[in-house]
């Protein structure tokens, strides 16, 4: 499985670190009730098909990745780093 | 208070076996320059003065013995040379956390292709290519420093196992050789 | 018909021309007092035990492809109850009690082997962690012994003790561990159900969920309609698919997690042994392959198929662990999908919608569970109150923090 | 036996080899199959489950019978395929899963019994009564189950892993793999073009004809020839393709030294990860088996076999000769045998329109439904209408024609198509991204097929990388396919399908007749196509076998899934360089070697090595070391290593306000040149890690984390700064490895410290300064892990040994020395301080004491989960002391003294323990529900695995200097 960070280029699965689905960069404003942080951790759409999930590239550029991918063929369509992603 | 006597990891350790050399390298200084959002100006001008810029990714630029190395998003290794004044960037000391493998000769990138999962063949991979990967588990930043030479950076407590890994790879390939005849 | 070896030898010697099927094949009612959807392990035995220990009978199973095509076919066939949380020590003991009368309850041979399960320890830190957990287990009824390093060379001999790279420092062996058929399991129930009258009904997945003022009325099928008073969901990796049809979103996602199988060899492994410094857990089937797995592909995937980045990592963790094994080749591959929860622990519950009810989040233990997840699920749908050991399965305990989180590594979904 | 004037292999190399004991010749090129053929060795293995006799049935990878060990100077290898393993001299091998010898191997009894172990058979018994399981019945189904013998002994062969990167994978290296290799060659691309077996060429070596002209095999050498003059293309015999992965990504096993004697540090197996922009799949078809009556005879073979046999290795299996075949092709193998002086008995061919031109018994619309011979075939018996034939025949080649060798296709859950005409399934088209199949393995059976094809997908190809290439092609047969599919043959006797597991036709039926009518519950129900060949003699012929049992076409039954590996590859190979210490990489500290000079034990922490504990001569236990370092940190002075927590230098305007959000204390407000404590939580609320954090310059702070976090606290800060404050003016990196950093603890510390400092300084608690130590510029910190007045010193990693091999002998000179990790356990222990053994990822910062340290005037990480109901009140098992006289344990759990010890009345359970020589008690750190507000109470401590049940007293963590006088000092 392969993966192309925005800076290093198309890299092996191996270099990558994976967290979770892009619900995380949604993070609850201060003093959000509890509800929205059950949905912010916990509750996930988790689709058969398109979704759009966190990578680290943890052996390359340090950098945090949003890759949107395909969770039944695998086939990744976009990166981008979190750190410049579109708002 | 006697001088504190240096020691490197590998104390200077030297190979050759089947057209590969390994040797532990003494690169002098490493500075990490990374730089603030927006300061990218201000650091160029502190770089200008060794002749030198923030390198394009993937990269590495060398001038007068003074390389600078691309590490990461606005952030870049200073190599060989004390760093000049950096204003609008953060800029740490990890001379000591590194040690620099070199290995060259004609079956280097065999050597390197049992270890790193990348294309490090020259048409893929000219001299002054920077990346950043993996040496097996190790996280390495390996450098294309001639048509068959690289060097290889990995965290200095784990030198020992950098320089048994790749010297086993080396003992395989030389065995494959000595198979062929 | 019953099976027995006199049957066996009967039947032999007038050419098995006698052998029954081992289900019926019915095509699907109009309506049925409960449905279950998803014929893997979970389905079938909540099915068996809604028929046995509650005697509803007018029920359908509907499994989208064959019985037992899903996660209990896929797995590494260990059965154990060396859990320490409360909540589920609980519930995994409950499970082995049900695993160890299941021949005769079924009468079907699921060849239940209970040849002890040693989990390995590679430090001080992680020695008293495992202490911990077999003191729960005997707390909880079962059964723990603490080997110290010679103790383990006793019982495996064949470890690397000399040159691997995190000492052996002992283990925690759990004499009533062991492996099982995971096909025999799945078929076992299912003709158990089948003969007290309950439809499996292959070939028919569901599309849709009827609900009406809050209160379910059925579902919608590729084999038609069929109204239901209550549905249960117990579809596992499709979990998030099939509450979307009811409007839930759940704290799941589905990961691959890759099983091996070599060739067959003479009986090497008379164990079931899991590793402390790397997931890799490896036993030897009846017919002499070794099952061995390891850890999640760690992205969420319902490919059903992983990568080699973890099929090396698995490979390379049995040859420091047990460099015998070196030699013998594998000789198949697949990946289960897997519904992973934010704290590794399984959803049992009622649902928003009343008559609805969910049994999700086995996470990498699933086929262990499959009695207590029936009898508990079946309790559920019989009586609207969740069994006695299945009390803290909670759909709320995330928001509210009531967790259970045996690894310990918090809420994101593929560190369980 | 052998015959001259056949064969590629060099008689001028005679090569003498073992089997079952007995010496043999072959020549350099056998096989071992070949070589035992040579020699008239017919039976070679038993079968699985009724150990019927079984001899070679293919030439290739896909043989289910002729399954050795191979026994090496130090281990052996099971379940080798004889007619893959290459004869080298001195090879010793034996034949496999037998109780006495091959000839009379005891369990044979089995097939006599097979009326009562037919399919599924040991689903419906063995369950009374109910120890016999494991006790009786398992045990035998375990001996007489399994194929081939591991040795036991650790395999400390050489085995090797490569990254290898391509425009153009080329798999198989027959007409269509050649062509295509030399197509994308010629046009400059990079091309890799594997070959399963020894020698290039795939059937071109064993089915002669000509192709542009010139014979087979000269053209076969002269693209080879051109192919390895090329630069940009890499050949790779021996090499077999054995997975299709994501994104080009394809696994390869290559046998590096399997046909050699061991050589040192040449890898027996090299496991290659290909990545490749286009694959073109070469891999030709696989011949099938027809499953008539007693067709499992040793020396009954596939006809291609017998062919191969011939041509390749100038051997033919049997003196009289019969051929069963429903395609033309087939009839090549009978013309070559007689062209060849051999004995040809009779072609039979089930085609009643079929043509009879050779000089030889052809008889047409007739069947084998029978055949004799206990250790080998000695005669068949043919059906043509209503006359039954008796043949005498010690050789029977057999033909149910081709299956597209389409595996690789499926390995991304694609289904097949089945083809009509063909009568076989032929890949979907574009089912593995980037992969294509040309030649028979797509259903392009002649030469001419395969050539067009191979090429046409390498232009295809080439052109996708914007090269242009012409490439003439050569003139070749181009003969149709035309066969009747003939699966199996009804009569008296059981029909074999899967030889290895010993799955008939009568046992497939009877998984139909039991319900098992999915091809899946078929498969499971009847092990077929679950033995060493994974189906490939028997899947596409069990299926029809069901289709017909169920009533349904066989596209409607379909195939299940193949998945990798093609064919089985060595655990060893997978996992090479994991073997001992490989399996992940060992970190030193700076002062391994002083520890180890001084007799240290080193135990691991983590990836790192740090020293237990320091003996001195006379000390017997660690605990004798243990005791009395702690009292020498406690009255003296004390030197450890500590360089291994993580160390993360944070720099920037916003660096105390970035700290100020992943701490749940403030940062932002600590003066310069001082150190705080501080606790980090994870988003979810509970504690991640804790440890101290300096301020070196207004815009500077040194963070340090525990070992075990190091990792994790790196990747947390990254993400919490590149989600939400990546605008901030704040950067940071990992100096974890620029500075060795000692703990230098006790009342002589500052002394100690001092006398290496070329100027003196006096720190307050929990400060920290520039320091310079023997010309080097080094920190100093004044913080104590142990409770004793302590400071932490570093320098440049590069100095480290140096400066610890001086400050132990300094230390010692002042009645102080080294201590290891068991004496720092104990210190912290009496100080009441927490590892990750506490914080175990369950805790929160209430449960531990700390929820104070939570500011309540800024919002961090984990702040707002923390609040959950559930991770507050009573319920909670919060941090206590334990004191007790007796022995205690870490992972005892607690009771109330005098309730009944069971889940329901657990009370806590205990993480870290000690015997303290400063308190002269037995010390403990544990979670007890509502422990705070129990401080003074009598607790039950017991622990069932190690035998203890003592009464403690619950009390405050902090046992030793509870006001900190000794840290101020």
């Amino acid at each position: 499985m392969r993966l192309t960070c925005p800076l290093c280029g198309e890299r092996d699965r191996r270099e990558f670190y994976y967290y979770g689905a892009e619900d995380y960069l949604h993070r609850p404003s201060e003093g959000a009730p509890l509800a929205e942080w059950d949905n912010y951790l916990h509750l996930r759409d988790n689709p058969a098909g398109v979704t759009k999930d966190l990578w680290y590239h943890e052996a390359g550029c340090s950098q945090w990745l949003l890759v949107t991918r395909n969770t039944v063929t695998h086939e990744s369509s976009a990166v981008e780093l979190v750190a410049e992603r579109k708002a | 208070m006697p001088e504190l006597i240096a020691k490197s990891a590998l104390d200077g350790r030297s190979l050759t076996l089947g057209h590969v050399t390994l040797t532990e390298a003494e690169p002098g200084p490493i500075t990490s320059v990374a730089v603030y959002p927006g300061q990218g100006k201000a650091v160029a001008k502190g770089l200008k003065t060794l002749g030198l810029a923030m390198p394009a990714p993937n990269s590495f630029v060398e001038k007068k013995g003074a390389r600078i190395v691309w590490t990461g998003r606005e952030q870049a290794f200073l190599i060989g040379v004390a760093p000049p004044v950096l204003e609008g960037a953060a800029v740490t000391d990890q001379s000591d956390g590194w040690t620099v493998l070199a290995l060259s000769g004609a079956g280097a990138v065999d050597v390197l292709a049992r270890l790193v999962p990348l294309d490090l063949r020259l048409t893929a991979c000219p001299v002054g290519t920077a990346l950043r990967s993996q040496v097996n588990h190790m996280n390495a930043v390996i450098l294309r420093t001639g048509d068959h030479a690289f060097e290889i950076l990995v965290f200095r407590s784990m030198a020992r196992t950098a320089w048994h890994e790749i010297e086993a790879a080396m003992q395989m390939l030389a065995a494959r050789m000595g198979m062929k005849f | 018909m019953r099976y027995s070896g006199l049957k066996v030898i009967t039947e032999g010697l007038f050419g098995n021309k006698g052998w029954k099927p081992a289900w019926r094949e019915p095509s699907p009612k109009a309506e049925y007092d409960m449905v279950i959807i998803g014929g893997g392990g979970h389905g079938l035995s909540t099915a068996y035990y809604l028929a046995r220990n509650h005697g509803i009978t007018n029920v359908a199973v509907l499994e989208k492809g064959y019985l037992g095509g899903g996660n209990v076919g896929r797995n590494t066939t260990i059965v154990r109850a060396n859990y320490f949380l409360p909540g589920n020590s609980e519930f995994y003991s409950h499970s082995l009690k049900l695993w160890e009368g299941l021949e005769s309850e079924l009468n079907y041979n699921v060849m239940h082997s209970q040849r002890g399960l040693i989990n390995l320890f590679h430090s001080d830190g992680q020695r008293d962690a495992f202490v911990r957990r077999g003191n729960a287990m005997i707390n909880q009824g079962d059964d723990a012994i603490l080997l110290d390093r010679e103790g383990v060379r006793e019982h495996l001999p064949y470890l690397d003790f000399d040159n691997t790279r995190f000492p052996i420092y002992g283990g925690l062996l759990h004499p009533r561990g062991g492996s099982a058929r995971h096909d025999a399991v799945a078929w076992g129930y299912a003709r158990g159900a089948d003969r007290r009258g309950v439809d499996l009904i292959q070939n028919c997945e569901v599309t849709g969920i009827d609900i009406e003022g809050g209160v379910v009325k059925g579902v919608q099928t590729t084999r038609g309609v069929i109204r239901a008073k209550k549905v249960g969901i117990v579809v596992a990796g499709r979990s998030s698919q099939v509450a979307a049809m009811a409007g839930m979103r759940l704290p799941i996602e589905s990961h691959i997690l890759q099983a091996f199988v070599t060739e067959g060899l003479k009986p090497v492994i008379n164990h079931v042994v899991s590793f402390g410094m790397g997931h890799f857990y490896i036993s030897q089937s009846d017919k002499g392959g070794l099952v061995f797995g390891g850890d999640l592909d760690f992205y969420a995937s319902y490919a059903a198929r992983g990568n080699l980045p973890m099929v090396e990592h698995v490979m390379e963790a049995g040859m420091t662990l047990m460099p015998m094994i070196g030699r013998a080749k594998v000789l198949r591959s697949w990946g289960g999908i897997m519904d992973m929860s934010p704290d590794g622990s399984p959803v049992i519950d009622r649902t928003h919608v009343e008559g609805l009810y969910l049994n999700c989040g086995w996470n990498y233990g699933g086929f262990k569970a499959v009695p207590a997840s029936g009898w508990c699920m079946a309790h559920l749908m019989a009586t609207g109150e969740p069994h006695e050991v299945a009390r803290k399965f909670r759909l709320d305990r995330f928001s509210t923090g009531h967790l259970l989180d045996e690894e310990g590594t918090g809420s994101q979904h593929n560190l369980h | 036996m052998r015959i001259d004037g056949k064969g590629l292999i060099d008689r001028t190399k005679p090569v003498r080899f073992r089997f079952d004991g007995k010496d043999y010749a072959g020549y350099k090129g056998d096989t071992l199959a070949s070589a035992l053929l040579a020699n008239d060795v017919r039976l070679v293995g038993r079968s699985f489950k009724y150990h019927r006799p079984r001899g070679v049935l293919t030439a290739g990878s896909e043989e289910p019978n002729a399954l050795v060990e191979v026994v090496g100077p130090s281990n052996q290898t099971p379940n080798v395929r004889a007619t893959m393993q290459e004869v080298f001299e001195g090879l010793v091998a034996q034949s496999q899963n037998r109780l006495g010898s091959l000839r009379f191997d005891l369990l044979a009894v089995n097939d006599y019994l097979s009326p009562f172990l037919s399919a599924g058979f040991y689903y419906k018994t063995f369950m009374w009564p109910r120890a016999f399981w494991e006790g009786l019945y398992e045990p035998i189904i375990r001996r007489a189950a399994g194929l081939g013998s591991l040795s036991g002994k650790h395999d400390e062969g050489t085995y090797e892993k490569a990254f290898a990167f391509c425009d153009v994978l080329v798999i198989g290296s027959g007409p269509s793999g050649l062509m295509a290799a030399l197509t994308a060659g010629r046009a400059g691309a990079d091309v890799i073009l594997c070959e399963e077996s020894h020698a290039l060429g795939g059937r071109l070596l064993s089915d002669g004809g000509t192709i542009g002209g010139m014979a087979a095999a000269d053209w076969v050498a002269s693209v080879v020839e051109e192919l390895q003059a090329l630069p940009n293309v890499r050949i790779m015999p021996r090499t077999t393709v054995t997975g299709a992965y994501d994104h080009g990504t394809y696994g390869a096993l290559e046998r590096v030294g399997l046909h050699k004697p061991a050589r040192p540090n040449l890898p027996r197996e090299c496991f290659w990860r290909i990545v490749a922009k286009h694959a073109v799949l070469a891999s030709g078809a696989l011949e099938r088996p027809v499953a008539f009556p007693d067709n499992d005879r040793p020396g009954i073979m596939l006809a291609s076999a017998v062919r191969t046999y011939l041509n390749r290795y100038g051997v033919v299996p049997g003196k009289r000769v019969t051929l069963f075949a429903n395609t033309d092709q087939a009839r090549a193998t009978a013309r070559e045998l007689m062209a060849a002086g051999v004995q040809v008995a009779a072609i039979i061919d089930p085609r009643p329109d079929a043509f009879s031109v050779e000089d030889c018994p052809v008889h047409v619309g007739a069947e084998v439904i029978g055949s004799r011979g206990r250790l080998g075939l000695s005669g068949i018996q043919v059906r043509k209408g209503s006359e039954v034939i008796e043949i005498e025949t010690d050789c029977l080649a057999m033909s149910g024609g081709w299956n597209p060798t389409i595996h690789l296709t499926c390995h991304m859950n694609g289904r097949p198509r089945w083809d009509e005409d063909l009568a076989a399934f032929v890949p979907m088209a574009g089912a593995v991204p980037g992969l294509v199949a040309v030649g028979a393995a797509n259903g392009s059976m002649s030469t001419h097929g395969a050539l067009a094809t191979g090429q046409a997908a390498a232009v295809q190809a080439v052109e996708a990388l914007g090269r242009k290439v012409q490439v003439p092609l050569p003139e070749a047969e181009d003969a149709p396919y035309r066969l009747k599919a003939l699966w199996a043959v009804e009569g008296k006797g059981r029909a074999w399908l899967d030889f290895a597991n010993d799955v008939t036709t009568k046992d497939v039926k009877l998984a139909a007749q039991e319900g098992f009518r999915s091809v899946e519950h078929m498969k499971r129900y009847t092990t077929q196509g679950m033995a060493p060949d994974q189906g490939k003699n028997s899947n596409v012929a069990a299926l029809a076998v069901l289709a017909d049992a169920t009533g349904r076409g066989i596209a409607e039954t379909g195939v299940t899934t193949f998945r990798p590996p093609y064919t089985p590859v060595s655990i060893a190979a997978m996992g090479a360089g994991g073997r001992a210490e490989g399996f992940a990489p060992q970190r030193f500290l700076t002062s391994d070697q002083a520890s180890r000079d001084r007799g240290a034990p080193m135990i691991e922490a983590g990836l790192w090595y740090r020293p237990s504990y320091f003996p001195k001569p006379g000390e017997t236990t660690w605990r004798d070391s243990c005791d009395r370092e702690v009292e020498m940190v406690r009255q003296a002075v004390g030197v450890t290593d500590v360089s291994t927590l993580g160390k993360i230098d944070i720099q920037g305007k916003d660096a105390g306000r970035f700290l100020d959000f992943v701490y749940t204390n403030t940062f932002s407000t600590l003066p310069v040149g001082r150190v705080r404590y501080g606790l980090m939580l994870r988003e979810d609320g509970l504690v991640l890690d804790d440890g101290t954090s300096a301020r070196l310059g207004d815009d500077h702070y040194l963070m340090t984390t525990t070992t075990a976090a190091a990792g994790l606290v790196m990747r947390h800060l990254d993400f919490v700064h590149q989600a939400f404050c990546a605008d901030w003016q704040v950067r940071f990196i990992s100096v974890t490895e620029s500075w060795a950093q000692f703990a230098v603890a006790g009342p002589k510390a500052r002394a100690l410290v001092n006398s290496f400092l070329e100027e003196p300084v006096d720190l307050p608690f929990m400060g920290v300064a520039p320091v310079r130590i023997g010309g080097v510029d080094g920190r100093l910190f004044r913080i104590s892990f142990s409770g004793e007045e302590g400071y932490e010193l570093a320098v440049p990693t590069r100095f480290g040994e140096a400066l610890f091999r001086d400050l132990v002998a300094r230390a010692e000179t002042m009645g102080g020395g080294p201590y290891g990790m068991e004496a720092l356990n104990v210190l912290r222990i009496e100080k009441g301080f927490i590892t990750h053994a506490e914080i175990h990822g369950r805790v929160t910062a209430h449960d531990i004491g700390m929820a104070k340290m939570v500011s309540a005037k800024k919002d961090c990480i984990g702040k707002a989960a923390a609040t959950r109901p559930g991770l507050w009140g009573p319920e909670r098992e919060q941090l206590v002391g334990l004191k007790a006289s007796a022995p205690i344990s870490a992972g005892a759990h607690l009771f109330v003294p005098g309730t009944e010890v069971h889940r329901e009345t657990d009370q806590g359970y205990v993480t870290s323990v000690c015997w303290s020589p400063t308190v002269g008690a037995w010390l403990g750190l544990g979670f007890l529900k509502d422990g705070r507000a129990r401080l003074g109470e009598k607790i039950r401590l017991v622990d069932h695995l190690r035998g203890l049940d003592v009464i403690c007293e619950v009390c405050n963590p902090v046992f030793h200097d509870p006001e900190g006088e000794k840290l101020r000092a």
